[in-house]
């Protein structure tokens, strides 16, 4: 989903603000909200695809207005009164009613589903140095490909190998793994042509995140002739 | 409201959390001291020590340095450094022309075994929507000037690979011991929001 | 600026609330505030680019948790603080300090004040049925060139005529002058392409945002081929 | 804080803009007058009706319509209707195989001199993110469930053009006069988010 979460290239969050000593936890709730998010993700109450999405699904204008852990607390109780392991009212009751998310969960997004078929895939698309464009994909549910890499063209630089696909996990789809790879991106691809030559961003995307950059020859297809000469 | 996701001012959380708490206990779906241990772990255990450990090695030994950059998981699990949020590490190195930096737009992922967990501002809307886009300007707000010249390489965590950042040895440190290394070796500088001071004069040795 | 006021296409802001029989405004204070702006813009304290730039600088979290004419009050306050109308103290000894806003104003983008030189430009560049790509600028300072727009290919639909860019207007740049289009763009190029095909969102956009599309050959180009042929 | 961009509770809004009027006031740079007045022209003159006479003039008389949809600040001058936010007008019209929506995702503008000032629900946030991405879906929160096959454009206000939509005048209308039928226009069909129902049997003539 195109959430406030997905924040990168943004501005108006003012200057940072750093705090010295930083403690691991600021108060005695934030470590036993910490511990009981891991501690039911160990166990299997939900995933951790769904507890992001589920943070994504906090209302922007609370997700801005809340703490870090306390985005945790609100995704908790969402995906515990969805998954009915306790019910919206047993946690009311004690005082502790969770917050409506902006959306249901039941958002698989129709591509998503439908590439189901796929899940057995492991074999690499693309090498180091194949020229890619990161996919214009806008699904209404969980995606890790970041708005401001869409439509924008990169260079493969490593396959960090086989992951499952969070856009299907987050929504009890079918597990597709696939290669995920470092994706270099030039700044001035990105954002303007005015921005420095000499800065890049690597940004970690799974496969059907991306297409060949049909700008370029891919080199897969010139590595394929080359070999269907030699063979001549 | 401040922008920078932190409130020092009691919320309900606490005691939402509270109630949460007790009620999957009573229903026995979390064992309270399996709580407590996951946070005795994060508040005692597990900090940027593990990471400055692996830097101080790095420097002094070139084949793990080259062990450490091949396969990050690896080589700290040779230290005995491994855990959550670190099953996929990946170790950037920084040099006179290039600088690293790690941030995760989308959440917060940050590589707990090596680290810890983050500090707030990590976690901040500030700095996860300004590193890809203004990273100059950003490490400036830290009080590092880079100069023009040095490429940045900005590492946005957006799956599973957990990012650390192998900060320039500063000078100054000829025939320093690991351990006195270590001691030199701040978070910051490997996340990659500063470089790392030469030793103060006659302070170690 | 790449603010929170650039929400075309995000989710995460919860279902439509209407209220029936609304009125003009809901308080008092809203009608005085909107006639307190309208005046002031009326008289030339500060012009409507500069206000709805101080309206993008409110903080994003702040920006979420305000009302219509709360940002109004916000965006008021800003002007007159930074133009020195009314100096921060006044506004502070009775009881109405200005909110600091996220970014200070003096953000003219350095490409924009560049192009300064080109403010008598009044030609049309674009003719209707051009195709084009709204180009990927990221200004830190005002536009008008909304996100989701950027990077995407459509067609010149209607040229409005000539109007003042609001890039520099908004930072006190010289009054560039130019052709604003209304431009289509289809749902299946701006979102995936999965979206119905017979959707359609028209943009009205300064000859600044745009570029010719690389993809597909120039009408213009065509256009000239054409006449030069028959000249011959 | 419900994402809707309108609170009922009231907060420090109002003694904010007393303070800054009474200031305003006191430098000379405001005239309270010329305050009431505005506040009275939104009030109690601009509004939905003026549309809605524009609409009913375009459906009975085709010559008035042609000048509308070729330039319609010139033609809704023909009623005197004229005003701020309305200088560049442009109309737009809805058939049985394309429906048209208004929107402006950046803030919020809206063709005050024909429509008056909008309503919360067109400055929310969810109308002004959902409008270009989910007209469908967001139309059917209005209870407006469009046919596959109808094509649906998106009008975003991001410069000084300000739209109207001209709905389809509805079945069951014919003999009615110009004031009888712009009786049956609404303001929200004039947005584009529904249409106009046949009026109710016997209701008028």
């Amino acid at each position: 989903m195109n959430g406030i979460h997905d924040m990168g290239g943004m501005d108006g969050f003012g200057p940072l603000v750093r705090e010295k000593d930083e403690p691991a936890f600021h108060a005695n709730w934030e470590g036993r909200m910490f511990a009981i998010a891991n501690l039911l993700i160990g166990q299997g109450y939900f995933n951790v695809d769904e507890f992001r999405h589920a943070i994504e699904r906090i209302p922007a204008p609370r997700y801005l207005d809340s703490t870090y852990y306390e985005r945790w607390l609100d995704a908790a109780q969402t995906l515990l009164a969805e998954k009915g392991v306790v019910t919206r009212e047993e946690m009311e009751q004690r005082g502790a009613a969770p917050h409506p998310p902006s959306q249901p969960a039941a958002a698989l997004d129709k591509t998503a589903a439908k590439s189901g078929k796929d899940a057995a895939r492991v074999r690499a698309k693309f090498r180091p140095g194949d020229r890619v464009v990161a996919r214009n994909l806008h699904p209404f549910g969980h995606t890790r490909l970041a708005r401001y890499a869409r439509a924008h063209r990169g260079i493969i630089r490593h396959d960090h190998g086989v992951y499952v696909l969070p856009d299907t996990n987050a929504h009890g789809g079918p597990p597709r793994r696939q290669h995920v790879y470092s994706v270099e991106f030039k700044a001035t691809e990105l954002w303007d042509t005015g921005a420095p030559q000499n800065e890049r961003v690597y940004i970690d995307l799974w496969e059907d995140y991306l297409a060949p950059d049909p700008k370029t020859p891919a080199r897969r297809a010139g590595r394929k002739a080359q070999r269907g000469r030699k063979r001549r | 409201m401040t922008g920078n996701g932190h409130r020092t001012i009691p919320t309900g959380a606490a005691l939402r959390v509270k109630a949460l708490e007790a009620l999957l206990e009573e229903k026995g779906l979390v064992d309270p001291q399996a709580l407590d241990a996951i946070v005795d772990t994060y508040e005692t255990k597990v900090g940027p020590r593990n990471g400055a450990r692996v830097v101080a090695k790095a420097w002094t030994d070139p084949a793990f340095r080259k062990r450490l950059l091949a396969d990050a998981t690896a080589a700290v699990a040779e230290l005995g450094i491994a855990g959550p949020e670190g099953e996929h590490l990946v170790a950037v190195e920084n040099t006179p022309s290039v600088h690293n930096l790690i941030v995760c737009t989308l959440c917060s992922c940050y590589p707990w075994p090596v680290l810890g967990l983050p500090p707030v501002w990590y976690k901040s809307f500030a700095y996860r929507s300004r590193a890809v886009r203004d990273p100059r300007g950003l490490l400036r707000e830290f009080g590092l000037e880079l100069p023009d010249d040095v490429e940045i390489r900005v590492w946005d965590a957006s799956a599973e690979q957990r990012y650390m950042v192998i900060p320039e040895r500063p000078a100054g440190t000829v025939g320093m011991s690991e351990e006195e290394l270590a001691e030199l070796v701040t978070r910051d500088s490997m996340v990659g929001v500063a470089k790392i001071a030469p030793p103060a004069r006659g302070s170690s040795r």
